[in-house]
């Protein structure tokens, strides 16, 4: 049986409130602030928080999504780090529990959890972002492996990660783009990969180019059968839509900031209902995850709605503590600023806004397809 | 978690959407608006019968079910979804008020209010409530919906509590099914003291989150009615549903109903004034935009009485500014600590 | 030599200001309104304002659009009745101005100068809204002119005018919907003509479908060469997107008009931002109309920019009112709430607002014309 | 009609987007953000050679055109357009203070300042100026815009302007070529009585006349950037530009813009507080949403340094926010009564 989730939240909050760093990490977006948080991820380990609702067996303490909540709640309510392993977190290991063999999830997810092991991801390519049917980088088959070949970019923490995943075409000669494509991991310091740190706007190598040219990877690193590559990702875009990109618990301690920051300001009464927007935002994503949650594991189209409602959220939270802020929101060095220019991403990965309103507008409402 | 919901409780809601497909509800709104009330009574009986009245009556009293706003928020959003005529939420408001004075009031009106067979609704006076000076609280001081056909027209002022002998003039509303008139000065005054401020506070929680989920009910209408429109008319050759503008738009108004409906559901199971207060701001603003939407995508047909469609269309903004102004609720949300 | 503007102004002025009645007419959508308001116009008539840019011969004063705006400004600020005779003067007139003949130029301008004879539209069809090439009503070619058959819908101000004007399949043989159209002009009381009012969403008969069963025309009310309708009514419909319809001192009125009631409501500062930007509209709208009348007589693609901004602006205005009002803003006999009403038909009439924007994307930024 | 431009005034700022077209700008961006001003003081003396900094100084003074906003506003759309950096706006603004106190100070500076060959930038305590208590004024007290290379760093501190005589360590800004610092203590005063704080509203108005401008031209540079990524931009088999949710975006931008060039050229004729605040309202917000814009339709590729674009996104919001943030503004604009 569970831990009951007070006792587990009592748990979470007294061992979060003595070992939270007192002041933020460096940027995760530079070599040392990486290093930090790498640092941060194995303490969490250590004390049993980093990965709640996983097996034990890998790390986890097992616990069920309503604990994952409110263990969130509390990790963003004490203003803790940004979790430099979410790409692999919240993406790779959930393809792992739903397609990977157990001899894959033995070895990868408990490095996962430590945070020895740093995964990025490598969806998009120069020429396929929304549409990513249209993928051109290879895998060729070798001698109990396969090779990889091409070009990869926005791939997000590979300046500083070990490891990468994502898919590759391994038979052009299919039909429709759709198949002949598979689902692998590939380590970035192998032979044969190239990384070019692309900067942010504001300056920081958030992403990175990897140039791929005939790195390896053997056969017990591609997840599924070949060729099911797109069936397996697509099942991990709803995740990375959907409840684990974004916990209701980040929103409610930002709501919280964003309230502190009007009171200091004297509770100007022209962005007041701003702020209550806010504060009713994040409630609002809260219940609507416990419902979602509620309603069985797998989230469908439900995804979309929740994509374009966190996004659009995150930004407006953020361009209303910047109207706060005043002429001083120019300042780039402030965490109201670091958090505006990750907040405008949003609407542009994981699918773009556009993309998933057509998704809502067509399989919710069953409108019908048009040439967008 | 606790505000998901059993199965008893879909098919409640589902039993009563079904009750009232079938009880062509848009005849009731319209004569209810020409002043000719006998189907809209007809309609209150059946919701009477199918429990909804007594769903906030304590079953202390005779004929209640017990003090379950769970339920009736889920009732509220079908006579929301059915554009429902009459002063259904002052009446719940009405239950809970009695309810919490107590005495002999509630003996005499609740056991009837529960029945359906007295129907009710309330004003206040501004002075009735704690809003900071000149905000709008939401609540037209002095005007009671459909007091010239309630059973019962309560006012509350200052730590008054009184039946009003009449009402004056109705007045014209942008929706012609609520009618708006004043009490009449005088009558019985049936409770007096300060905890009549704290109960018509409490009744006006309930009435807010009946109206929210009044609003939601008509925001699925109206977009359910949308939806099927535009698959159906054709412009340019296709069906404007294909188009990706209003695709987005469609996109967009179901966004903000789903998301309104949990805090819906979560404000019912706290009652808490902030709970309350942004649910009615999600549901009323959620509402008042799958009108806009509904009326845009409609095009010319939608800006007239021809379909009914212009009974949801009339409906969205008072409810959306009924019983607490979306600015009073953004002002609760932030008056309470919240988390 | 034009009089010069000041003494015009002056004199508009203090020729409105002895003769506005002092309480608000009856709504124009009603019997005893539309009375009221042709009985206003012949009034204004008489003290020679009704159409001030139109030649003498006409009964204008032949002064040109820098006038005229002023003379709106002026018009509006003395909260003088809304035009009865607007249909005619913004959208027939200046199609006879370009299209048509002296003869019925000298025929039918000095009646709708005076408001003897007051137009309706016939545009729209139940199934030609936006895509107005799909017209189905006919003329039939007959001795010495042609028979109307079929409806028209949305026919505003028809529940109580006199005449209509509008366009009618007259070859249906035509190689394109466009080509076949004929621009006529026809009486609302002949025979064959049913009228049958449509009420608005206030309950007031706004519009009104017209039921048309060989309705005689003859060939003087035909305007250009039978066949160029769509050429003739394009360009009326970009007149009527554009500065005709809504005229800048229509704005800066309305924008006043909010500034004195959030003052009188103790200019809450929740609503200053909206309210500012009420008064910044109707200025940005003033100076971009002079620049526009500047630029040249005709107006093309621009015109879209100017539908789709004094639409959504009215809206804005009028929301920002029934914000101030608080739940008083449910009282439909004010005139907040009557503005209100009114103004939500803007982004549907004269060609969608969704219309408008793919024209600016398409004709103005060269964008690639899509399915939609 | 006074805002109407003539035949000149268009080629003027035809043949300044002309010169900076062929100039690099964006070069010289990126190494004046790197702490290299050498470009960018080139650009500088080509700016002063086609007259840009003689159109603020009267023509009393030597090199001085006249006192021209019009033709100042004209050609910060060209300096926005093409992402001139520098303290081009400050250099103006100073140039109009020091006009209007006149005397020394203006015959000791004004003749190098319409040259080009003195840079100037500005700071303002905010007892200077008279917005209500803890409004945001847009001017941030004692921040001066690229204070490390000006030549001349004026500061505004109640009654008194003084030179400062360096200052401190230069700031992040969201713009990296936007470098800001506070200038140092003391230093010479050169003016002092209660007509320096008029004449510092007088040069704010300068400012943010000039920084709309800028914004303006910024917001037409990000909408031709994006109009001509989403014409050749493949996404599903077809250009993004035909999809119609892209043109909707698009059309709105193009529509906020061009309704926001006329209130910049009302505002250079009359130099109004209220019509200055309107216009710099209108233009901050315009060139910030197509920022917003430009930003979702290039997704990926344009969330980094990749693209020249990243210069003008990045200096959209501070443009909004200088020298008048929109609340100011709007503030501004009802405190006049208007008509």
């Amino acid at each position: 049986m569970e831990e009951s989730l007070t006792a587990f939240r009592a748990e979470a909050h007294a061992w979060l409130a003595s070992h939270v760093p007192p002041e933020p990490l460096p940027s995760l977006e530079t070599a040392e602030g990486f290093a930090a948080h790498r640092a941060w991820e194995a303490q969490l380990h250590t004390g049993g928080w980093s990965v709640v609702n996983w097996p034990e067996r890998y790390g986890g303490r097992g616990v069920g999504l309503g604990h994952w909540l409110a263990f969130e709640e509390e990790y963003w309510a004490a203003g803790a780090p940004g979790r430099v392993s979410q790409n692999g977190i919240s993406l790779l290991a959930p393809t792992l529990f739903d397609h990977g063999t157990e001899e894959q999830r033995a070895r990868v997810l408990p490095p996962m959890a430590s945070g020895r092991t740093v995964w990025a991801q490598a969806w998009s390519e120069p020429e396929a972002g929304s549409d990513l049917a249209s993928l051109r980088s290879r895998a060729v088959r070798t001698d109990g492996g396969w090779l990889l070949y091409g070009q990869k970019t926005w791939s997000s923490r590979a300046a500083f990660a070990d490891r990468a995943f994502g898919i590759f075409r391994t038979d052009p000669a299919a039909a429709r783009p759709h198949q002949g494509l598979t689902y692998l991991m590939f380590g970035l310091r192998e032979p044969g990969v190239t990384v070019r740190p692309i900067a942010r706007l504001d300056g920081r190598p958030a992403f990175a180019e990897l140039f791929l040219d005939g790195v390896f990877v053997p056969d017990e690193d591609v997840i599924g059968a070949p060729g099911d590559g797109w069936r397996i990702a697509m099942s991990a875009t709803g995740n990375e839509r959907g409840l684990m990109l974004r916990s209701p618990g980040r929103f409610l301690a930002a709501a919280d900031r964003l309230v502190r920051l009007w009171r200091e300001r004297g509770q100007d009464p022209a962005v007041r209902d701003r702020v209550a927007d806010a504060v009713i935002g994040a409630r609002a994503y809260q219940l609507f995850t416990e419902l979602a949650a509620a309603g069985g594991p797998g989230m469908g189209a439900e995804s979309s709605l929740n994509k374009v409602f966190w996004s659009e959220y995150d930004i407006a939270l953020h361009e209303t503590a910047l109207e706060l802020l005043g002429p001083e929101a120019e300042f780039g060095d402030t965490g109201w600023a670091e958090g505006y220019t990750f907040a405008l991403a949003g609407p542009i990965y994981a699918g773009t806004n556009e993309i998933q309103r057509d998704i809502i507008a067509e399989r919710l409402l069953g409108l019908p397809k048009g040439r967008r | 978690m606790r505000q998901c919901l059993t199965d008893e409780q879909r098919d409640f809601a589902r039993s009563l959407d079904a009750m009232l497909t079938a009880s062509d509800t848009p005849s009731a709104v319209r004569a209810w608006a020409a002043g000719d009330p006998a189907a809209g009574r007809a309609l209150w009986a059946r919701l009477a019968e199918a429990g909804v009245f007594a769903l906030a009556v304590p079953e202390a009293y005779e004929g209640g079910l017990g003090v379950l706003p769970l339920e009736v928020a889920l009732a509220f959003v079908e006579l929301g979804r059915h554009a429902v005529p009459g002063p259904v939420v002052e009446t719940v408001a009405v239950a809970a008020l009695l309810d919490r004075l107590g005495d002999g009031a509630a003996k005499r009106f609740l056991p009837p209010l529960a029945a359906g067979e007295l129907t009710a609704t309330l004003a206040m006076s501004a002075a009735s409530h704690t809003p900071g000076p000149g905000s709008p609280t939401g609540r037209m001081d002095a005007y009671a919906l459909d007091a010239d056909t309630a059973g019962l027209v309560l006012v509350v002022a200052g730590d008054e509590l009184r039946v009003a002998p009449g009402h004056g003039p109705v007045r014209v509303s942008a929706d012609p099914a609520r009618r708006l008139a004043r009490p009449a000065l005088g009558g019985e005054v049936i409770a007096a003291g300060p905890h009549v401020a704290e109960a018509a506070r409490y009744a006006a929680r309930w009435a807010a989150l009946a109206t929210a989920a009044q609003a939601l009910g008509a925001g699925y209408a109206l977009l359910d009615r949308t939806v099927a429109y535009v698959k159906q008319r054709t412009q340019f050759g296709a069906a404007i549903g294909s188009f990706q503008a209003v695709k987005h738009r469609l996109a967009d108004t179901l966004l903000a109903l789903e998301f309104a409906r949990p805090l819906l559901y979560g404000a019912a199971v706290s009652l808490r004034t902030s709970e309350v207060a942004a649910a009615k701001v999600a549901a009323g603003e959620a509402a008042y935009g799958a009108a806009r939407t509904a009326l845009q995508l409609h095009g010319a047909v939608g800006y007239t009485e021809e379909l009914d469609l212009a009974l949801w269309l009339r409906k969205a903004r008072p409810l959306r500014d009924a019983w607490g102004t979306p600015a009073w609720c953004r002002e609760q949300v932030l008056a309470e600590p919240h988390g």
